[in-house]
């Protein structure tokens, strides 16, 4: 074995406060290491050709470099082994910069640290074994979880990219949070004007499949194939009759059903069609309210159906999809207003939150855009805005900011005054967050030429007095408490993750943070890659974003994906894990722990039952390597000889 | 049904200024059949002096008394005093979590405290531990004039950390206790708001003009009357009420009771068991309008106890 | 502390790839500086790290054993580090059994952004190992 | 007996297999004993010397078997099933009620290691003939340790059930008391104390052959050394290291049928290392092994929040 050791300087960041050439010094005296020598950058081009040199000239079939992060520059220093013609495993990288010397002052001992180190990857590396990708073929078509303006927006850069769409919306039609908006900000142009165009394009586009009403039931599979089974969920109204005409709507008899487009600002019929831009544009039975199911007999819907579309025996549906990627565009929730009992939210019935006035404030919301109050009708002299209600507030578990209530405010505050120009609003705030393109001018514009008064402190309590509402709050920069008798008080509740955001991640096997967001591959240069390959994220499930925000990522995902689908097969990944048949002994304990369901048990010529991992499906985490108890199954390049090395190398130090 | 033993810990106030909180507390536990016992030898708890001068001094007071239940074999003390309660769960929750504080604690107190108790308020075992319908079963009188305003006063809920109970903003279970015996109860908004405390003793003016907002939201709700749990809610919206008079112009004739007068009077207990004569403004109205409930729930053989004197 | 007496004792630390490497990294970038005692094996989730590691890690000589992975519910693999919070708990709990000090021994959960906690935890174990001293396991007397 | 035979008979007739006990070479030693054809059923024993657990045959065996079982020994078979080393339906249990075994050390230091020519039971007493003599016992003095502290003397899961129930008044925390009262020496005893039992070690693998759950088998890394945990020496780190290995592999699976300390030939008290993780899996989990098939063993499962383990500051 000859293993070739070469120490970076970094210029000064390593040699500063490590002496390079004693590390090198003392790598020459371990049995096997045929060439130890330090580079001031190696790195660079020529640091790089040294390498490459060196294990021509000195026949080195090892090489470890000491230098910074593997984190930062494994890849750079495999590809440059590989240019050698040796196999790009039998690299390791010792850290000597980040977890060395960037971190100890003390010279002498951070060089002993380092001997120690460099000893250690040189141990383990006498340990690697070549490892070789494998290639294999991809299916190019792609799911789409979540049919508001992010997937929408995905899913029409992908059809337009040439790919077949699988795009599967949870409630009965797409157009997700941006649909129920009235205005958007800061130009104060109608939402549905512009998204309704869009939802027609998703609609017609031929390559372009929507399951409106169904949920993801079961991800089977890797990046490349997937097998997804979508749940169809009963509409109780055959989609292929319906026309849409409304008539059942108009005369269900069932005049209380909750409103979940609307967000119960209003009740709805227990069959209904969400709004009239929904796509697909077909009614839905609300079995909750429906009182064929309640009481088992009405039937008015089914008898005035022009098409005989109403099917009150219809089941959920199990459909399966067969995808190479997958794009979770799934956004996000609000939360219910019945969370602050502090201002009466759910008690008094004109503490609304901010969707719900955006319905209000909407010409085809229940009050067809008339402002009125839902207690009494009448329309509001003062309305109250509070801000972050719920978001940065640790007592409530959440720390973030919600990101685009302090501009929805101003612009609802705007459209309030638009409306109706006797009223007088007043936003309560923490801080105004208003760092987009036109979004400061627009916030200075409510206070400036609307008249909207901005308090800078929190509500501390709401509570009726007559037909009015007191909220009283602090006015920090004035520094007295202040009382402000209000009509109408709108919170701006916070953005949180959907109930079943887990749930979906779970079956995805992405990872998401403590309240429910799903996690980046990268924050900054990742930042629509998830860390399992072939998953991609886009919108606000990944957290609070606005509408530009979020149709940047669906694009950004939707190229993601067309990146990955313009090659014919995809290469495996060869850290994965590998069982010796010879050594299992098929307790398959291993096939219970794994989190990927990537290992089966195989049986042999022999009738012996094995473990066999599924190499494709294995993501190289090698919990199933610390859960055998004979060492049957190793995880490649993290093999327990391979680790076990290190620790003698490392118990060899003194 | 209930039959559990309870430590029961009176505290000062309840010894003294609050005894009808005191006897119509227990008066309304006997009928529910709930045993309580008091720990023997207990001291002051401390309430806001303590923890004033020194964290460890509360911690310890407290320590003491949960130490006195420890021995007596019960897990749970009833402390109807909030500021009783909250000082003995603090004390419990920070030997809880922080060792050194426990191992300082059990240095200062004679007997060790190992963690076994849960300090509970009045309130949470009447609404935890107590069917209502076992409230309901127990009612013999209706008050229909009555109409009450529940008021929590700062701390039993809050901080909810230590409370550990009911809505920290919008509690609820007075409320339905009060229900379950057939009073009605108004929907009051200033629920947990500040009376002003032990303020008044300090800026008479500041717990007058805060305790006017909340007696003047009770008559804005349209309650007659307000229920409390707290003795010093209890001193400042009673005792104070013709200062508050005086000082605002206002003409309040508003009785303050303990939400235990109100169960007592309604299971039939005497109202001179009860103190209700105790009170500074006259509450002789309700007992007047006092009347045979119309729909009895059970209990049949119950009848109300005989008027003393 | 090591640096002014220069007496380093043994202590090796098995990181997670995801979070912990890179949390060491985070420090290293900030500058954030350490004992110099700690040695790094880096692994690609905490539940790769077989608790017999770290027995190994004791008999081979060392005095001290770190073991740091994603914080629950952020496990790059999704389960790893609740696995590993169960074995690693377990073998804690075994060790004093035999007479080794469970401080010797510790498993934390250190995220690729916490700098300044993985400065923490490096700081506050090698203060702990040299509380302890040197771990000793001698051979006992031979028997007939 | 009759009864014994007549099981067997039984079960046989569907198994073609039945694992049970014979007499061994004398009197006070049973050996296991494959019946496969109709005629060795008479041979078969249920006595106080039948010591061994014979479920360590099963995971291994090709074939349906019926199976002998103690008390003790139906937890094997309850944690084979947990972790699907053998079908329930594989193998059809005979379970008997059990009143202890007879510790064969302690008969032996009693009588001197004189052989023992006849053996008669009468009650609580026990009356040993050796060639020089005979000499009566309390059952008592002589039955093995783990049978003082038995808490499961009837069998967990059976087919067929022999002989009375027995009723034990053994709790959770007498039978863990050995271990919380060794936690009370100082570290340094403890260390001590193992430093001299483990050293005792030949590292013979008798203890890792009589564990019923040992499923490894040949492939036992203690022996294989690949992967590289422990080396072929022995000096005592490496005995260390292979009580670790196999108290580390036993985690949560342990039955304590204190098979591994019975073979033992130096006495190293080998099952109270297992004891002791079992006493942790209890508290942590509330796990117990081999109790009810359909338990998870705590090493190969986990909960996103863990009620139990708290994160350990510095």
């Amino acid at each position: 074995m000859r293993v070739g050791v070469f120490i970076c300087h970094c210029g000064n960041n390593i040699a500063g406060t490590v002496d390079v050439q004693k590390v090198a010094e003392e790598m020459r005296k371990i049995p096997g290491v045929a060439y130890s020598t330090t580079y001031v950058y190696t790195c660079s081009e020529p640091g790089q050709n040294e390498i490459i040199e060196a294990i021509k000239k000195y026949k080195l079939d090892r090489v470890v470099v000491a230098a910074c992060s593997p984190r930062m520059h494994e890849l750079t220093f495999r590809k440059a082994v590989e240019k050698a013609s040796l196999n790009r495993y039998f690299l390791e990288m010792a850290n000597i910069r980040e977890h060395i010397s960037w971190v100890g002052d003390d010279k002498e001992l951070n060089t002993q640290k380092a001997i120690d180190v460099v000893r250690m990857a040189v141990a383990k590396v006498m340990n690697n074994k070549p490892l070789f990708s494998s290639s294999f073929k991809l299916t190019k078509r792609v799911l789409v979880i979540g049919g508001g303006v992010a997937g929408m927006q995905a899913a029409l850069d992908c059809a337009d990219g040439g790919l077949d769409v699988v795009l599967v919306e949870k409630s009965p039609s797409i157009g997700g949070m941006m649909a129920r908006l009235d205005k958007t900000f800061p130009t104060i142009d109608c939402s549905i004007c512009i998204l309704g165009p869009k939802m027609v394009d998703v609609a017609q586009n031929e390559r372009i499949k929507l399951y409106a009403y169904s949920e993801i039931e079961d991800v089977k599979g890797y990046i490349g194939n997937y097998e997804v089974t979508i749940r169809k969920k009963a509409t109780y109204v055959d989609w292929n009759k319906c026309t849409g005409c409304g008539l059942c709507m108009e005369k269900c008899p069932s005049k209380n059903a909750y409103d979940y487009f609307n967000f119960g600002i209003a009740p709805t019929r227990a069959i209904n069609i969400p709004f009239p831009q929904a796509i697909p544009k077909k009614a839905k039975i609300d079995p909750n309210y429906c009182r064929y199911f309640l009481k088992g007999k009405c039937g008015v819907c089914a008898k005035i159906c022009p098409t005989k579309a109403i099917d009150y025996d219809m089941k959920d549906e199990l459909v399966k999809e067969d995808v190479g990627a997958i794009i979770v565009a799934t956004g996000y929730s609000l939360m219910g207003v019945e969370n602050f009992p502090e201002y009466g939210g759910g008690k008094y019935k004109d503490v609304i939150t901010g969707i719900q006035y955006e319905r209000i404030l909407n010409a085809s919301g229940p009050t067809g855009g008339h402002i009125k109050r839902p207690s009494d009708g009448k329309e509001p002299e003062t309305v109250v805005f509070i801000s972050c209600c719920g978001s940065r507030d640790k007592s409530v578990g959440i720390p973030y900011c919600s990101n685009f209530c302090c501009m929805y405010i101003a612009k609802q505050a705007i459209l309030t005054k638009d409306h109706l120009p006797k009223s007088q609003s007043y936003v309560f705030y923490m801080d105004i967050r208003a760092p987009g393109k036109g979004y400061d001018e627009f916030t200075r514009r409510a206070q400036e030429e609307y008249g909207v008064r901005y308090i800078r402190g929190r509500v501390s309590k709401i509570y009726p007095r007559g037909e009015k509402l007191i909220v009283r709050g602090a006015d920090t920069l004035l520094g007295i408490q202040v009382e402000v008798e209000a009509d109408l008080v709108v919170l701006a509740n916070a953005v949180i993750s959907n109930p079943d955001a887990a749930k979906l991640a779970e079956k995805l096997r992405i990872s998401y943070d403590t309240f429910g967001f799903y996690v980046e591959s990268h924050p900054k240069l990742r930042p629509v890659e998830t860390n399992t390959s072939g998953v991609f994220l886009a919108g606000a499930c990944q957290g609070p974003k606005d509408i530009p925000a979020s149709v940047s990522q669906g694009s950004a995902a939707a190229s993601k994906v067309l990146a990955l689908f313009s090659k014919d097969v995809l290469e495996s990944d060869p850290q994965v894990s590998y069982v010796n048949p010879n050594v299992c002994v098929g307790c398959m304990k291993c096939v219970k722990t794994c989190p990927f369901g990537a290992i089966k048990e195989e049986e042999l010529r022999d009738g012996r039952k094995v473990a066999k991992v599924i190499e494709t499906v294995c993501a190289g985490c090698g919990i199933c390597t610390s859960t055998c108890p004979c060492g049957a199954i190793q995880l490649q390049h993290f093999t327990d000889n391979q680790i076990l090395a290190e620790v003698y190398a490392f118990a060899s130090g003194k | 049904m209930n039959n559990r033993r309870y430590a029961y810990y009176s505290g000062c106030s309840l010894e003294s200024t609050a005894r009808e909180y005191n006897e119509s507390l227990k008066e309304v536990f006997r009928l529910l059949n709930i045993e309580i016992k008091e720990p023997e030898d207990w001291s002051c708890c401390g309430s806001s002096p303590a923890h004033t001068v020194d964290p460890l001094l509360a911690c310890a007071l407290g320590a003491r008394n949960l130490a006195l239940v420890e021995k007596m074999g019960l897990d749970v003390v009833i402390a109807p005093c909030p500021s009783c309660f909250t000082v003995l769960k603090r004390a419990h929750l920070k030997m809880k979590k922080d060792p050194e504080v426990r191992k300082k604690v059990n240095e200062v107190i004679d007997e060790p405290y190992n963690l076994k108790v849960s300090p509970k308020s009045a309130l949470q075992i009447l609404y935890e531990d107590v069917p209502p319908e076992k409230i309901s079963e127990m009612v013999v009188y209706e008050i229909p004039e009555l109409k009450v305003a529940p008021y929590y006063g700062c701390i039993v809920t809050r901080p909810p950390e230590v409370a550990e109970f009911d809505d920290a903003e919008n509690p609820i279970s007075m409320d339905r206790i009060l229900e379950s015996a057939g009073i009605e109860v108004c929907d009051f908004p200033f629920k947990t708001e500040c009376c002003g405390a032990a303020f008044g003793i300090a800026k008479k003016e500041i717990v007058n003009r805060l305790s006017y907002k909340v007696i003047q939201m009770a008559k804005d709700s349209g309650a007659n009357c307000i229920a409390v749990c707290c003795p010093l809610c209890q001193q400042n919206l009673d005792l104070r009420q013709g200062q508050i008079n005086r000082l605002m112009g206002t003409n309040f004739q508003i009785p303050v009771l303990y939400f235990s007068q109100l169960l007592g009077l309604v299971f039939g207990i005497s109202p001179k068991r009860l103190g209700i004569d105790k009170l500074v403004v006259d509450a002789s109205w309700i007992t007047r309008s006092m009347r045979k409930a119309e729909k009895k729930v059970g209990n049949k053989e119950k009848e109300p106890e005989a008027e003393e004197e | 502390m090591p640096q002014e007496s220069k007496k380093e004792l043994r202590i090796i630390g098995f990181l997670c790839n995801w979070c912990s490497y890179g949390g060491a990294d985070t420090a290293g970038v900030s500058r954030f500086k350490q004992p110099t005692d700690l040695r790094i094996v880096r692994v690609p989730c905490s539940g790769r790290v077989d608790p017999l590691f770290v027995v190994r890690a004791f008999l081979s000589g060392a005095d001290g054993v770190l073991v740091s992975g994603c914080h629950p519910r952020d496990c790059h693999y999704s389960d790893g580090n609740y696995y590993a919070r169960r074995r690693l708990e377990m073998l804690k709990r075994l060790l004093p059994f035999f007479g080794i000090d469970d401080r010797r021994f510790h498993y934390t959960w250190v995220s690729a952004s916490e700098g300044e906690r993985w400065q923490r935890v490096v700081t506050e174990f090698t203060k702990v190992i040299h509380g302890l001293g040197p771990l000793k396991i001698e051979e006992g007397e031979e028997i007939g | 007996m009759v009864e014994l035979k007549e099981k067997i008979s039984e079960v046989f007739r569907d198994t073609n297999l039945v694992i049970c006990w014979r007499e061994g070479f004398d009197p006070i030693h049973a050996t296991p004993h494959f019946v496969r054809e109709e005629s060795q059923i008479e041979d078969s024993i249920f006595n106080l010397f039948c010591v061994h657990n014979l479920c360590v045959y099963l995971p291994f065996l090709k074939e349906k078997a019926g199976i002998l079982v103690k008390g003790c020994d139906s937890r094997t078979l309850i944690q084979f099933l947990q972790e699907g080393l053998i079908r329930r339906e594989d193998v059809v249990i005979i379970g008997i009620s059990c009143r202890g075994i007879i510790d064969v050390g302690k008969l032996m230091r009693e009588v001197l290691y004189e052989a023992v020519t006849g053996v008669s039971i009468d009650g609580d007493s026990i009356k040993v003939k050796t060639v020089s003599r005979e000499r009566e016992f309390q059952l008592t003095s002589l039955l093995a340790d783990k049978c003082k502290i038995c808490r499961y003397p009837n069998p967990l899961i059976y087919d067929h059930l022999i002989g009375e129930p027995v009723e034990s008044k053994v709790s959770w925390d007498m039978a863990y008391e050995d271990i919380r009262e060794f936690e009370k020496k100082p570290l340094e005893d403890r260390l001590s104390f193992w430093t001299k039992e483990i050293g005792k070690c030949i590292r013979c693998y008798a203890c890792r052959n009589a564990c019923p759950l040992c499923i490894c088998r040949d492939r036992c890394i203690a022996e294989t050394r690949d992967p590289h945990f422990t080396s072929q020496s022995v000096e005592l780190k490496e005995k260390f290291m292979f009580h670790f290995i196999h108290a580390v592999h036993l985690a949560g699976r342990c039955v304590e049928c204190g098979e591994c300390e019975r073979a033992c030939p130096v006495g190293i008290p080998v099952k109270m290392m297992k004891k002791k993780i079992n006493l942790e899996m209890k508290e942590l989990f509330d796990y117990e092994t081999g109790i009810n098939v359909d338990d998870k063993p705590p090493m190969y499962t986990f909960k996103a929040e863990e009620e139990k383990i708290k994160e350990h500051e510095l």
